[in-house]
């Protein structure tokens, strides 16, 4: 499907229409279930990204970015992953984390300031949050190297931005990718904006995907609002990977409906009719057409939804908010596999100094 | 007027573009946004997109292309939007910026100020709380400022923009807004290379920039109130660095204390402590010490304060050092 | 006519077939004593190329690069361009300092491994070499950002390798150059090499032209043992720049045809029946043949040129030996605008050092 | 076997390479080349393309692709051509290699080895002499490895692709094939963060490393000439440094000199010397000197021997530390 939408020509991946309707010959065909999980990640992303919103008001969590409008690329993509294929985040992704199984309670621990909620359970193919913007591409490009190296029939799937697409770590990790034909999945959230700077001040190409040709593969755009064009172009550039076919990247056409993060205010740099005309796009209400259409969804129905979602989310509060507070050890033993002697001397001594009843 | 050291730097950098048309700012968020931190706010709008550029967020190329705009006799600014994402610029600055004079015999020089904010204590993300200053100290050819108030940061800041040579101006972001001084209305030029002595003491003499400056006063204060005298140099410009004036108060109290943000090992407190060992092992009552951030990368937000040096952990070593 | 060549289509400029025929309607046109003057200068950058080997090998010249191949790349855009535009070169552009007038005895000064070499005469515009590979390419797209504050008509033009297109630097600088629209031409001399790693290894992209689409701009293929192609393009490309009609990439399909430098053996990467297939594509031969059919070129005027290039190849070399060495004062007097009391201190304690009688 | 460094390095390559399929060998023309200095000849023939792999011109994306290896358990060997290259690696070397362990609370590890020529003295083209080894000394997280002889550069490389820790192994161009050595057949490691006294002397205490060390045996051999006995350490692993040893030895001659190419502002010398300050004032008898590479870019090769060390500078160094 992803070679029938070519980006030099404009064609963009739609499923679903503004009102929910499925453009016929595309609809991924996912059963019922699954269309509710679907529909319920989303919920959830969105309840829990609301929640860090106001845990940050409150001064309960740090700098946050936060996600809404995001929830159909980022819960499309990875609701069409597998349970072996890996992960190499960006700061935005929380959907991906709900969708993927990681605990929310250690994602709220991380944005509450503490590196322990950066540690992966183990079981998870999930590696750090990358904030130097791009850096995390090429990374990626080698978990993928070494999947193909220890042949294994998996995919490694990488997230940025549509600022991170200057930088040259991307660049250089996806024409790596092409060289070696690793099995990587690229997905740039196109949310139109890199904190002020509008995609146009990004790059004078028409599209983010055609920057694929650059580097020898496919790339397609597909409405990143939309989650089953993501998902669908997901789930076909997945099973390429994992078969031997190498890369793709996947340019999701989005927009990022609150601020950049909880410091910046996007209404310095732009309109709010823009915003409002996206806000009619959102990603949650088109699903919800069209689960509606199927017979999916009903008031009743979204009130469970909602309140499931509102439970998770609470319960990840408490459970954050109840984590030990970082001891001067877990700063000081993950710096090497041994302590060196001065690192050892500097953990004496702060403790020294906490024990004359500082702090 | 009373000012903040944002809004010092941000008239520092309108006076001097009016004044002189070659400079041209550039980076990330630095136009219609004002910049993350608001130092830019107001350029765009006085000075249009020509001279206030948002770039792609590529910071190789915003240094790069500074670094070009040079050959043809502009004098760029280009911000970097937190001193932790300088390194994919790193390459130019070290391979081209500091060179560039060298290798030409003089044909080419590269007059630009890099400023990026830098430093922790104010609860940032991973990556935003980074000083590693002595990343570039050691690369002959750059010119490595720090301010310490508003005052020092227009005027040091002023001095960088008129420089011939390449400056890596560091801008403390917890000073941002910790504190208001009077400002002169008119510009003027704190010299570069030009360390300070900012509070006069018999005892020991502190040796420190930047955001650390206030912590010092404070351990200062709390000393005097045990009946010692402390010094405190402001290095400003890290490097080159004035040695003269902080071995000239070492001779004079016998003892010396580095403060500074950045992990201790090979930090800027090595190459001071060594220079001091160097050119006044004689005067010396007691080893030099430092006082600095903990040998690991800066923690996230909740353990920042078992990372930071702060005015106890000076006591501490102030004590020390008269007692030695 | 750039646009007449589809790099996507796997079309490349071509004007000169190999048998010196140029192909109706593409011929620049140029005039007689111009295309003399190419050629002349053609044959003094294989003659001076020449020398340095030699000198290299006899001790009296460092580790160089030679350009032999790329005489029609190098000189066809150099002769295109305009004394008031600018070049960023990198390190394997003999031909392009010969024609743009850079004292050949200041190239070989730099080779034998003096500073002095470096320094560009005034008047010139011409960057210094760039080594770390890539790393001038923003420089050059930055420079077209002053020509442009600045209202100057000029182009900036900058020159790599097919190795140097997978740097992050050839990306950041492009894609900047895309969004300012500088007046900038990028020429990749797409030699089939980066030291021993082949082309296919560098980029999955079919070609190196194709990647301006990553950056919305146009990208050319052009035959680079074509005189005539390189430099019909060039001149339209530069053209464009000058009249803000933004920046160009070219790519001038050519071969190294002597080792990555003289530290190198290529023999153990390449075979020898590779290299005679392209000698067989010979650039100066084929501009020759092409004069030749135009009744420019003759034994006699071989002679001519051959002795003329020796000559200043001779002049250069003994110029070049006749520069005083480096002083002390030389090394420490650029680091800064003023020297710093520490470089002071250093410069006296040499100077003390070598007063002693060492050296 | 006797044997040069290149050799040795080759040697350790292949046994860990045999012992190991997790070790991967990834850089600019270290397959069929057998990289520009052939340390790595005749892998790419006996391990094949998937272990000895030839990449892009693209440092950071070799840097970045090694550390995605060892999520998935691979130990990768990313060749990096010179370290004047490494540059545009910094970001991913400084922002992941140094920092994921920590920032992953040990979940994730960086158990990769970059190996890079370095330093002066074989009258290279530009960028092609750096030591700038105090870059990733102040990274916290970083190990950081120098040899200066066969033996222990086999020791060294197999003791470091064994870490668990991710290690920059610099190689010293100029020993490469400078001397040869006995170098056992069979793999063994030399233990890093070890220092190694290789000189005994009474009278002072050189510290130095890589290619500096057979120079500062010169010149401790032309001081044994004047009745001086230098003790030379060979520091080995830069950092983490063990300070250790060559402060016990300071302890013991109550003088010290720091031999290092780099310049000498904010180089290494500056740390060790601040360490010697910090830890054994009382025994010095005179100031730390430092003998280095002079405070400006390295020149070009007609002028290499007025910016490096030499046996003479040093033994200059040498006579005032006895006379002071
Ligand atoms: C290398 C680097 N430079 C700058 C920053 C500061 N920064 C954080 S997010 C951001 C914008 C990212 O934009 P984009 O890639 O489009 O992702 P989005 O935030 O829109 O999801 C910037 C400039 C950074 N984190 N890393
Ligand atoms: C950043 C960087 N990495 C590695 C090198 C070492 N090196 C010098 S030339 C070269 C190959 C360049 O290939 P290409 O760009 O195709 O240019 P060519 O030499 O073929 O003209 C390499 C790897 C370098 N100079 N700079
Ligand atoms: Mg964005
Ligand atoms: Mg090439």
């Amino acid at each position: 499907m992803i070679e029938l939408f070519d980006p030099l020509k404009g064609e963009r991946l739609r499923v679903l229409d503004e009102t929910g309707e499925a453009a016929p010959g595309l609809d991924p065909g996912l059963p019922d279930a699954e269309l509710r999980a679907i529909y319920e990640r989303m919920l959830r992303t969105r309840t829990a990204d609301a929640k860090a919103l106001k845990l940050q008001r409150q001064g309960r969590l740090g700098t946050y970015p936060p996600s809404r409008g995001h929830e159909a690329c980022q819960v499309g993509l990875a609701s069409a992953m597998g349970r072996d294929d890996w992960f190499f985040p960006y700061f935005r992704d929380l959907g991906m984390y709900i969708t993927l199984g990681y605990p929310l309670a250690d994602y709220y621990h991380l944005w509450m300031g503490n590196e322990a909620g950066l540690r992966t359970p183990d079981g998870l193919n999930i590696y750090p949050i990358a904030i130097p913007v791009g850096s995390q591409i090429p990374q990626a490009v080698g978990a993928g190297l070494a999947a193909k190296y220890r042949k294994l029939r998996i995919a490694v799937v990488t997230t940025f931005g549509d600022g991170a697409t200057s930088e040259g770590d991307f660049h250089e990790g996806l024409n790596f990718a092409g060289v070696f034909r690793t099995p990587n999945v690229f997905v740039c959230l196109n949310n139109q904006f890199a904190i002020s700077v509008p995609r146009a001040r990004q790059t004078a190409a028409a599209t983010i995907a055609q920057k694929a040709v650059a580097y020898g593969f496919p790339g397609v755009q597909v409405d990143g609002n939309d989650v089953l064009a993501v998902y669908a172009a997901a789930r076909e550039a997945l099973a390429n990977a994992r078969s031997g076919q190498g890369p793709t990247l996947i340019e999701a056409y989005t927009y990022r409906m609150g601020d950049h993060t909880t410091s910046d205010d996007a209404a310095r740099y732009r309109s709010k009719e823009e915003v409002q005309e996206w806000e009619r796009r959102d990603p949650i209400l088109r699903f919800r057409l069209y689960l509606g259409k199927k017979g999916l969804w009903d008031e009743a129905y979204e009130k469970t939804v909602q309140e499931s979602a509102a439970e998770f989310v609470e319960k990840a509060v408490a459970e954050a908010e109840a984590r030990p507070a970082a001891t001067p050890e877990d700063l000081f033993t993950y710096t090497y596999a041994a302590m060196p002697p001065e690192l050892e001397a500097q953990l004496a001594e702060l403790k020294a100094f906490l024990g004359e009843g500082r702090r | 007027m009373i000012m903040t050291m944002v809004q010092a730097i941000n008239q520092a950098l309108a006076q001097e573009m009016e004044r002189d048309d070659r400079i041209i700012v550039l980076g990330q968020d630095v136009g219609r946004d004002g910049g993350v931190f608001r130092t830019t706010e107001g350029l765009f709008d006085r000075f249009g997109p020509e001279r206030v550029m948002d770039t792609p967020l590529s910071e190789s190329a915003i240094v790069g292309a500074s670094i070009g705009m040079t050959a043809l006799g502009l004098r760029p600014v280009p911000e970097v939007q937190f001193m932790g994402f300088i390194y994919p610029a790193f390459n130019q600055i070290v391979s081209h910026v500091a060179r560039l004079r060298n290798r030409t015999r003089g044909r080419f020089t590269v007059p630009l100020t890099i400023r990026t904010p830098y430093g922790a204590g104010v609860k940032a993300l991973e990556h935003h709380s980074e000083s590693t200053e002595a990343l570039f100290c050691q690369i002959p050819g750059l010119t490595v400022v720090v301010p310490s108030s508003p005052y020092d940061a227009k005027g040091l800041l002023i001095a960088s923009l008129r420089s011939d040579d390449p400056v890596i101006f560091l801008e403390p972001t917890k000073l941002y807004r910790a504190e208001k001084q009077e400002v002169p209305e008119e510009p003027y030029e704190v010299p570069l290379r030009r360390a300070a002595v900012v509070r006069e003491g018999k005892d020991l003499t502190i040796i420190a920039w930047g955001a650390m400056i206030p912590v010092a006063r404070q351990a200062a204060a709390a000393a005097q109130a045990e009946g010692i005298g402390a010094e405190i140099v402001d290095l400003r410009t890290l490097s080159p660095m004035d040695r003269e004036t902080f071995v000239a108060s070492v001779r004079k109290t016998g003892r010396a204390l580095v403060v500074h943000e950045a992990p201790k090992t090979c930090g800027l407190g090595a190459e001071i402590a060594a220079t001091i060992g160097e050119s006044a092992l004689l005067s010396l009552d007691a080893p030099v010490l430092r006082v600095t951030g903990q040998d690991i990368t800066v923690p996230l937000p909740k353990s920042e304060d078992l990372y930071y040096p702060g005015p106890e952990r000076i006591l501490r070593a102030i004590r020390r050092l008269m007692e030695y």
